[in-house]
């Protein structure tokens, strides 16, 4: 256990690794969205209150997904790299901050195009929503923070502070919202109670799901394996590379 | 070293005597930075009333909301000056030379920066609350309320500011890392001074507010210490 | 195999390495102090003297290797006893411009739980008659002053000086000297950076670091 | 065919939300590749120097 | 000597650009920097909904003050960093030094400062004044009073910087000078974008507020250079 | 009744008084430095050095007596027909922690209308690997030299430099030394202070400040 420990935190062996782990989660991914895509698109039948609208949930709630999953994943990255001085982990969080950003984005996106139809505006004071947006927020200030050094291990230390920081808060931030919602509750918005999903609508969410899910661990090696190149630059590994 | 670690507590008092006497006098011979905040949070609280000009009942359904966002900008504006003197001229470093830990350290000097700042906008606060209509029998409880949050807002705060002390330009950087941490306590504050406005007894908003000091004075340090020696290194 | 005839040492540095930025500033780096010993670091501008002084203190984390302070072996940050018995004084003297030398030195001691009162010490360094004048309107060798007499009213045993001597005038000099001089026949120790000749009566076991520009 | 692109009328919402989706998704493949390719061009020119 | 005089002019404009870059430099590091001032606008804006209240048209109603508010936030933090670094790294004697007067250097240096902060928030008002349901067709009366309204919350805040630098300048000047200008540019600035969101044209507003600008930029070098001076002394 | 044979002066000290708080740092000082002529500064720590070079670069006001730039006489504030030819270095650096050396000395320089790049004098001061290093982690002697590379690529003729070599190795020192040469060989003067033995090849008119702690 700690021998491995001990080797992925060397980078020549990461960079290796993660090359060789890099197939085994893109072309599945590949597989499982396109499979996904299709299914919602043109196997599950329209809801019968939302009528082909509700489709958007295959691309919108697995993005949802991930941006929560993402600032987790980058806050225990940022922390083992912080407790254990492993500049690898500072690599992965890095990495995963853009993506996380941008699949949040896409949940917000695809939100709002959703509300549209089908609360007749844009944007709703809904809690998911406010939350959403306030997480962009976090993952926003992580990237911003981590570029303000311009030492970069001060960078990765600091905005890992941060990292570890927010994720104790987003909790809470989720929560006070949901709160904060039941007393704002915008007469717009009726019906965001979930229709009752059937096991044919269901099946692509799940494949969808699995599917960003991998699509995000692959990207996220790729930007890893890059950002390890340029950090090694000038050891004699990277040297033998090329 | 036994005897050190015995009268560890001791010394922890005599410490944070030290640094508040420091950091008073400090702030007394410069009083001029200590009433930005304040100038801030009067203008604020007077924009709405005045420039807006709604119908009272308007304006009294928003006092609560405004009284708290113009609390937690306020106490935004003093904060890159928190940490980035003592580490410009070296006492920093001695801070986190010194054997007792710099959490607490960081935490006494926030405290410090409260009682120069938050404790005096809570105190303004009835100068502007009464005049954007808000009961006067209900002040105590919007006092107290401001008194926990300001408190927290100092704490996060004190986050930002310990992450940003080695940057030249922290300006706008530092309020986008503190914000979105400090929207629950927002919210519960601003309905909590609703709740004291029409009246009843806000429990719930205290127990949330609370709860939100506790965690971060309890996590706060930690990060600040964290964050400081990241600075130095 | 130490017989008991020679002290064990107070600093033991074992295969030191620093990096800064890009640049291997030191490595491989390995001496010890006992008690009574007096370390000089020499080095050209920019060769490592401040950061070696920094990880001394702890204030920075050497990249590779391990401090001993008082027979206790450190690799990564430097452990809450040994910072109580060590003082560290760097190219900056510390002082708040708003305070007077009291004031400023009282924070100061208090950040290390000492309580000896400063005064004499400033009598000492004769600065009797700026009592009450805030560090802002004091001369840098004033402040220098002032800055370090709160070294020999403490109960340290190790001091880390970063260039005491700057901006400093002879009398001054020779004052800091006589105060290391009996920090070492107390049985502490001192490690110093400078780039003036010691004065005496020191007698040192100098460090030369690479020179870098 | 085209009452599937017409999407029960939701067509603009649909096809916009998955549009977006996999450009977001394309292009974050992109810039990481792009990045991997970069610094491994960057290592061939020094190693041409250093030699 | 005479070649010196005869040159003055464009020493001058070569002075400003040069302290300019400095400060921009300081300011953005890299041209990612310059997304915190969106991120801050958006934040500071968000915080209202959350604060009092989600309703489009109570929002509708906050716009002008929630904007200005922003607005003067941005100009006031970070302000109390405008001098006093400069002072204590000696950079700012070297600039009393300069052949060239000293109110034209702090001034070049406020300018500066609005540069990173208080422009960059009047180009993105219209992210936030038009969710907010500001008019789209009278946002360049707003953006115009905005301008003007951040140039004067800048030399005032900067002035009250200069005196804080010194030890023996009293603080208790800072209200005293700044809050009579200050006060009306926020009042009259948010009455004129409440006019133009009404869609009439705010002529007194402006007025009120050039008049602010000419007297903030006229008294202001002067007051900077003497507060700066007496700091150095 | 000079003759025509010794250059006029170009810097006059007549009579000068100047207190700080309320004591008299100097009073009755005069002397004069003509082209090519180094004036060395000495006195203990709170003399009054600093105050007496603050005052002729202007920067503090004499409380009696007057200055003489280049012919011109001041009671008052220095004219800024004479600040355009001087230059004034302190304690402190006045460099940006946040930039490079470079894009601290083209600051610096346009605040006097310099326009002579800077690199050649840097590289000089073996600062050529810190091109692009934040002056915040420079060494104290490299951030010295790069402060005090500006001084020979400006078109001042007179220096004033307070303490020039504090925390500058052996050839830092020999560096500045001849920096300061090549100034007082081409006709104009220097100013300065320092605790230190004057490095070779300097010769100075030495004035000795009354003593204070
Ligand atoms: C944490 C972030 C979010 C999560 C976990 C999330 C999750 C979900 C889930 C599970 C559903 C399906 C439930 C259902 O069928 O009603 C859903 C529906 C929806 N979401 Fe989100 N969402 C998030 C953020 C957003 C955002 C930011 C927006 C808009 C800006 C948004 C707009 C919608 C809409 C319009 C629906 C359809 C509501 C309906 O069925 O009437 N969501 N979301
Ligand atoms: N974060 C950093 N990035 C790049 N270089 C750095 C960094 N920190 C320090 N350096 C370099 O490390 C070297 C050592 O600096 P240090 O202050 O230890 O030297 P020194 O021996 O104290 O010099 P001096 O005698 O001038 O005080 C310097 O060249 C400095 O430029
Ligand atoms: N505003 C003031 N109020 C009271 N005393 C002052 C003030 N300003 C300076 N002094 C005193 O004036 C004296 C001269 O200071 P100055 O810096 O000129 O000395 P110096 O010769 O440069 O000393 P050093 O060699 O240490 O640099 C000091 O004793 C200082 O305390
Ligand atoms: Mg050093
Ligand atoms: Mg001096």
């Amino acid at each position: 256990m700690w021998t491995w420990f001990h080797q992925l935190s060397s980078p020549p062996h990461f960079y290796r690794m993660a090359g060789r782990l890099l197939p085994w989660f893109a072309w599945p991914a590949l597989l499982l969205i396109a499979v996904g895509t299709y299914g919602g698109l043109v196997l599950a039948p329209p809801d019968y209150q939302q009528g082909d609208a509700f489709r958007i949930i295959y691309v919108h709630v697995p993005s949802a997904w991930l941006s929560l999953f993402g600032y987790v994943a980058m806050a225990v990255a940022a922390g083992i790299g912080l407790i254990w001085r492993m500049k690898l982990a500072h690599v992965a969080a890095n990495a995963i901050a853009p993506l996380g950003a941008s699949f949040t984005a896409l949940a917000l996106a695809t939100g709002s195009i959703w509300g549209k139809p089908m609360w007749g505006t844009w944007w709703v004071w809904d809690a998911r929503l406010t939350s959403e947006l306030i997480l962009l927020f976090l993952y926003l200030g992580y990237i911003a923070l981590n570029r303000a050094f311009d030492d970069r291990k001060q960078g990765d230390r600091a905005s890992a502070v941060l990292a570890l920081v927010g994720v104790v808060n987003v909790p809470i931030i989720h929560y006070s919202v949901e709160w904060w919602n039941t007393l704002h509750q915008p007469a717009t918005i009726t019906k965001f109670d979930s229709p009752s999903i059937t096991g044919d609508m269901l099946w692509p969410l799940l494949v969808m799901w699995l599917g960003f899910t991998f699509y995000f661990i692959a990207v996220a090696l790729q930007r890893a394996r890059a950002e390890t190149l340029q950090r090694e630059r000038r050891s004699a590994w990277v040297g033998e590379l090329s | 070293m036994n005897m050190a670690v015995a009268s560890a507590d001791v010394q922890l008092g005599r410490l944070a005597a030290a640094l508040l006497r420091r950091d008073l006098l400090l702030a007394w011979r410069r009083i001029g930075d200590a009433l930005n905040p304040l100038m801030f949070f009067v203008m604020v609280a007077l924009v709405f009333p005045l420039a807006v000009t709604p119908e009272p009942d308007f304006m009294r359904q928003l006092a609560p909301g405004i009284l708290w966002v113009a609390a937690l900008l306020a106490s935004l504006i003093g904060l890159n000056a928190l940490f980035a003197p003592d580490f410009q001229d070296g006492t920093l470093e001695q801070q986190a030379l010194s054997p007792l830990p710099l959490g607490f350290i960081a935490l006494v000097r926030v405290l410090g920066h409260w009682l120069t700042t938050g404790l005096p906008l809570v105190a303004l606060t009835p100068v502007i609350a009464v005049p954007l209509g808000f009961p006067a029998e209900s002040l105590p409880v919007l006092l107290l309320l401001l008194l926990i949050g300001t408190l927290v807002f100092s704490l996060l705060g004190a986050i930002g500011a310990a992450l940003t002390v080695s940057l030249r330009a922290s300006g706008l950087l530092l309020p986008v890392l503190i914000l979105p941490l400090a929207v629950p306590v927002l919210i519960f504050g601003a309905r909590g001074a609703q709740m004291a406005m029409n009246g009843d007894w806000p429990s719930g908003p205290f127990y949330m507010l609370g709860f939100l000091l506790l965690i971060a004075a309890s996590l706060g340090p930690l990060a600040m210490a964290g964050a400081l020696r990241i600075s130095l290194d | 195999m130490q017989t008991q005839s020679e002290p064990r040492a107070l600093l033991e540095v074992d295969q030191l390495e620093i990096w800064r930025g890009e640049r291997r500033l030191i490595h491989g780096l390995s001496f010890s102090a006992r008690p009574g010993e007096l370390v000089h670091l020499k080095g050209p501008n920019g060769s490592g003297k401040t950061s070696l002084l920094r990880c001394l203190a702890g204030l920075s984390l050497p990249d590779d290797g391990a401090i001993s302070w008082f027979g206790r072996r450190y690799t990564g940050r430097i452990g809450a006893e040994a910072r109580a018995q060590c003082r560290y004084l760097g190219h900056q003297d510390a002082l708040k411009s708003g305070l007077d030398l009291a004031e400023n030195l009282r924070a100061l001691q208090a950040l290390h739980g000492d309580s000896a009162d400063v005064n004499p010490m400033l009598e000492a360094a004769g600065l009797e008659n700026r009592f009450g004048v805030a560090a802002a309107r004091l001369s840098a060798g004033q402040r220098r002053r002032g800055a370090l007499a709160r070294m020999p009213v403490s109960n340290a045993r190790a001091w880390l000086l970063d260039e005491p001597f700057n901006s400093l005038d002879a009398n001054g000099i020779a004052l800091i000297a006589c105060w290391i001089a009996a920090l070492l026949s107390a049985g502490g120790i001192a490690v110093l950076s400078t780039h003036q000749p010691l004065p005496e009566p020191l007698r040192a076991s100098v460090i030369e670091l690479g020179d870098a520009a | 065919m085209n009452e599937f692109l017409f999407m029960g009328g939701y067509a603009a919402y649909v096809w916009s939300c998955f549009g977006l989706t996999f450009a977001v998704l394309i292009a974050n493949v992109m810039l990481a590749r792009h990045s991997h390719r970069k610094i491994l061009r960057e290592l061939e020119t020094q190693g041409g120097k250093s030699q």
